[in-house]
């Protein structure tokens, strides 16, 4: 069964990239692409023809993927929360190598941004994992998912969490690390074709994995999974389509002013038995 | 270790960018250190055509093509100054409705540069609402003149045509629909966090540099220089319609949206009062003769300063145009306000300027 | 596997101004707007030559924005079409013999899909783009060339030289001569 | 509109006597092809908040002669100068030619009357 699960995640990605396209659209007063979109765009990338900048550059995008993907096979078949962001990390460091592997200018300051944000989300991931970790005494995801709910004790951690899903996502206000405006799309500026296909269904990967951490809070209860789901969802685009992009010290000072200061309170509140 | 600077260009392709200019920041740490420009992918050669190849009465409808946003300043610009070597009288109902849609061409184009400067800083939802709306005061162009962007309507002598009562209903809801949204941008451009965040003392210009580098149109207001053609000339009567000047403080990309925001505003109840006392009486009136002499227009397109010279000698063709568009003007403003800040910003900086390179290069 | 069929619902489009009076450009930027709404057939506006698949080229070609046009269009990988929008893209229009304008970008890439129009309405500019999926289509991955190579600039004794730098290639091109339409000589023969 | 006639020689000097950048707003420097192998260049400035009040500072310049820059005076005046190098094909102290042309485009196109 998880083996299942794990070869239709990125399908499930695409299909959550492609509602979310329309829920945008939408909110802009427009009819937006098809359901389908982000898959013909898949079909439409594997008939390109391919140019290749350096084979460590397509090498270290296609690692990102599997990386990714391994991540989140990881969290499907429920093993280690600290292992499997530490994955994610890997997946992340791929990334910026293969910015800094092309000599693009645009490549190197997306590489150098996507770093900066790493400094600023890595952290709240793992005060996320201690924060299972004292209150559950484990960090098996398998265990946490029979588990009791734990939004209600670690809902401080949860709202650390809502500030990692738009750097994730590359959502504003906290896309500066893609910024199509300023730096045409940073790391994958040089990616095409075939190739962009990689980046392009890791983007996908990346919506599952942050959803899957959502759905860690929910425990048990598959109820409360899906409407923290949906929730996340629609907040995460409302904000996206209300605010601009904020400068990456700015977001390095908000996500980790507010977020360490919200998941130091709730670690010291759940050691405390509070 | 030592201090690194890279140099980051922008342009003459970019997503940010409609038109090709090309910049070179020098950033050390996405901190612009260093500018320079590249302003001349444009250059068509305009000028020259205007005294070669076409005759002076054909030459409104080419001097439009220098821009496709402010089409009618251009077209009217040159014919106020071939008007005045021609010696020629436009009737008051001709003056009334170029204003009109002078001040429409207004609303319209600082609609887009507000929603183009939403866009370069991350905020697309923004340009989403303000390009919709925008598609309103295109629909009315539309009405008057028969196209929506290129509607050469300005002629020598006049205006090629007349508005109905329809048209002037159809104006005045448009108006007031349009007048209800920018309201409501007001308040986003105000209150919006991280507008604030990405506008407030970014990309300054100060008073002293406004001064220095001659800067015009709303990038000097908004520094608080009060210059305004519309107030140092007087072949359109501004004074009759309600005209006000509004200078800012502060002169950074959100002085520069507000500044843009109120003049919207002020074109709105100018439109209205051109419309309740548009006078009655002819559109066009002949002109005789050859243009002799020299003449110089100046004129406040939706960007600042338009100034034409020029000089015929009793021919078909004139013997000089010179055409002195707003953003030419700015580019060493430009230079100056990019130096210091982050790279970063520079695509909404760049953006407030509303900047236009086919006036530029011409 | 046949993935072509798919090409023609995800257009990535790339614009380019090579000299045009910027009207058509902020009627593309129109037809993105919420009222005309490319994206519902899938348009997206990349920015990137590496990942687009339509190239929207506006303007009549300046002497400066030559060897960017070619260069752009090499960057794009195959299948792609290329769509002129405006008049003056096609053939020139009001700036055709202008002394710094090459007359339509067809001298240097081959256009697919020209759409008339001062300036090109965003219903036109749909209409383009539509009629340039179904060539989209049936295009196949061979390699496309532009008409004219671009070539590195050449310095010498400090003084660049950037003559070279829209070569003619193959066959079927233009004599040196016509390679400058605007220069002073023939422009005087016409005129007499 | 008021023409003032200088020279080559004394524009500097009689600009700097002339412009105050508070009052003065510097709008661009004109040429006008007179005849083969002379130019007028025009220095125009509007005064802020007045009607109408347009100064031109003019002086006939032979192609062989070089303007001297006003840029230390007047900042902005560094872009038209570059224009005028380009269009007329006379030389300006400090001004590079380039801002519009290439190397095979036409040289100097507005430098030859056709009246």
């Amino acid at each position: 069964m998880n083996t299942v699960w794990i070869i239709l995640a990125p399908l499930i990605g695409g299909l959550l990239y492609g509602v979310e396209r329309i829920v945008r659209a939408r909110m802009q007063g427009r009819k937006g692409p098809p359901l389908l979109q982000p898959f013909y765009d898949m079909f439409k990338l594997l008939d390109k023809r391919p140019l290749l900048v350096n084979p460590a550059h397509v090498l270290l995008g296609i690692m990102h993927f599997i990386t990714l993907w391994i991540a989140v096979g990881l969290i499907i078949t429920g093993t280690n929360l600290l292992f499997v962001i530490f994955v994610h990390l890997l997946a992340s460091i791929f990334l910026v190598a293969s910015g800094f592997s092309v000599r693009s200018v645009y490549s190197h300051i997306g590489a150098n941004r996507e770093l900066l944000t790493m400094v600023a989300y890595e952290p709240l991931l793992i005060l996320i994992a201690a924060g299972f970790y004292l209150k559950n005494g484990y960090f098996s995801i398998e265990l946490i998912h029979e588990g009791e709910p734990l939004l209600g004790s670690l809902w401080m951690l949860f709202g650390a969490l809502l500030l990692v899903i738009p750097i994730k996502l590359k959502k504003s206000p906290f896309d500066a690390a893609e910024a199509h405006q300023e730096i045409v799309g940073g790391v994958e500026v040089e990616y095409s074709g075939v190739y962009f296909e990689f980046l392009y269904m890791a983007k996908w990967l990346e919506y599952i994995f942050v959803y899957l951490l959502v759905i860690l809070f929910a425990g048990n209860s598959v109820m409360m999974a899906i409407v923290l789901v949906s929730s996340v969802f629609l907040l995460v685009n409302l904000v996206d389509n209300a605010t601009a992009r904020v400068r990456i010290p700015h977001l390095i000072a908000i996500t980790l002013g507010i977020g360490l200061t919200l998941s130091i309170l709730n670690l010291i509140g759940v050691g405390y038995g509070l | 270790m030592g201090r690194k600077i890279i140099d980051i260009p922008l342009g003459s392709q970019h997503i940010s960018l409609l038109e090709p200019i090309k910049f070179r920041f020098a950033c050390e740490n996405e901190k612009i250190v260093d500018v320079s420009s590249d302003v001349g992918f444009v250059h068509r050669g305009i000028e020259k055509a205007c005294t070669t190849k076409f005759a002076y009465d054909a030459v409104p409808y080419v001097v439009a093509r220098i821009c496709g946003l402010c089409a009618i300043t251009h077209s009217l610009a040159y014919t106020t100054a071939a008007e005045s070597l021609l010696e020629g009288v436009v009737t008051r109902r001709a003056k009334y409705l170029r204003m009109l849609l002078v001040e429409l061409d207004r609303i319209h184009s600082h609609m887009l540069c507000l929603s183009h400067t939403a866009e370069n800083a991350g905020f697309e939802a923004m340009f989403m609402r303000i390009m919709g709306d925008r598609e309103s005061v295109m629909d009315i162009q539309e009405r008057i003149t028969g196209n929506r962007v290129q509607f050469d309507y300005v002629s020598i002598g006049g205006v090629n045509r007349d508005i109905t009562t329809d048209i002037e209903k159809e104006i005045r809801k448009t108006l007031a629909f349009i007048r209800e949204k920018t309201h409501g941008y007001l308040e986003e451009f105000t209150t919006n966090w991280s507008l604030s965040l990405k506008f407030k003392g970014v990309g300054v210009l100060t008073l002293d540099e406004a001064y220095r580098y001659n800067a015009i149109g709303p990038l000097a207001r908004a520094a608080g220089l009060a210059t305004d053609v519309r107030s140092e000339t007087d072949y359109l009567p501004y004074n009759e319609i309600g005209y006000e000047m509004r200078v800012g403080e502060g002169g950074d990309i959100y002085s520069r949206n507000i500044v843009r925001l109120f003049e919207i505003l002020n074109s709105i109840t100018m439109c209205e009062n051109i419309l309740g006392g548009l006078p009655e009486g002819e559109i066009q009136t002949k002109m005789k003769g050859k243009p002799t002499g020299e003449a110089l227009v100046r004129l406040e397109a939706p960007r600042g300063e338009l100034m034409y010279y020029i000089r015929g000698e009793g021919k078909a063709m004139l013997s000089r145009v010179r055409i002195k568009t707003p953003t030419f003007a700015s580019i060493p403003a430009f230079i100056e306000v990019f130096k210091g800040s982050e790279y970063a910003d520079a695509p909404a900086i760049l953006a407030s300027f509303d900047p236009c390179m086919s006036c530029t290069a011409k | 596997m046949d993935f072509s069929r798919y090409r023609k619902r995800s257009p990535w489009i790339l614009h380019y101004n090579a000299g045009s009076c910027n009207g058509c450009d902020i009627e593309i930027l129109a037809a993105l707007s919420p009222r005309y709404d490319l994206e519902r057939f899938g348009v997206l506006n990349s920015g990137n030559p590496k990942q687009s698949d339509i190239f929207l080229v506006t303007g009549p070609v300046t002497y400066r924005s030559r060897e960017r046009l070619v260069e752009l269009y090499n960057q794009m990988p195959e299948p792609k079409v290329v769509i002129a929008l405006g008049s003056c893209t096609c053939t020139g229009g009001v700036f055709r013999g202008m002394y710094n304008v090459e007359d339509g970008i067809d001298r240097y890439i081959p256009v697919d899909v020209y759409i008339p129009g001062c300036a090109a309405s965003p219903e036109l500019i749909i209409d383009g783009v539509v009629q340039a999926l179904d060539i989209l289509e049936k295009k196949t991955k061979e390699r496309e060339n532009a008409k004219r190579l671009y070539s590195e600039p050449t310095t010498e004794n400090g003084i660049t030289d950037r003559s070279n730098s829209a070569q003619k290639i193959g066959t079927g091109g233009f004599s040196p001569e016509e390679m400058k339409p605007n220069s002073p000589e023939r422009r005087e023969n016409e005129e007499d | 509109m008021k023409k003032i006639e200088t020279t080559l020689e004394s524009v500097v000097s009689d600009l700097t006597a002339f412009y105050d950048y508070k009052v003065w707003e510097f709008l661009t420097l004109n040429g006008v092809a007179i005849d083969e192998g002379t130019t007028e260049i025009q220095w125009i400035f509007s005064r802020y908040g007045a009607i109408d009040d347009v100064v031109i500072y003019y002086a006939p310049v032979k192609n062989s002669e070089t303007v001297p820059s006003v840029v230390d005076l007047i900042p902005s005046a560094i872009i038209s100068q570059r224009e005028i190098v380009d269009m007329f094909g006379i030389t300006v102290e400090n001004s590079e030619k380039g801002l519009y042309l290439d190397e095979d485009s036409l040289s100097a196109p507005l430098a030859t009357c056709r009246i």
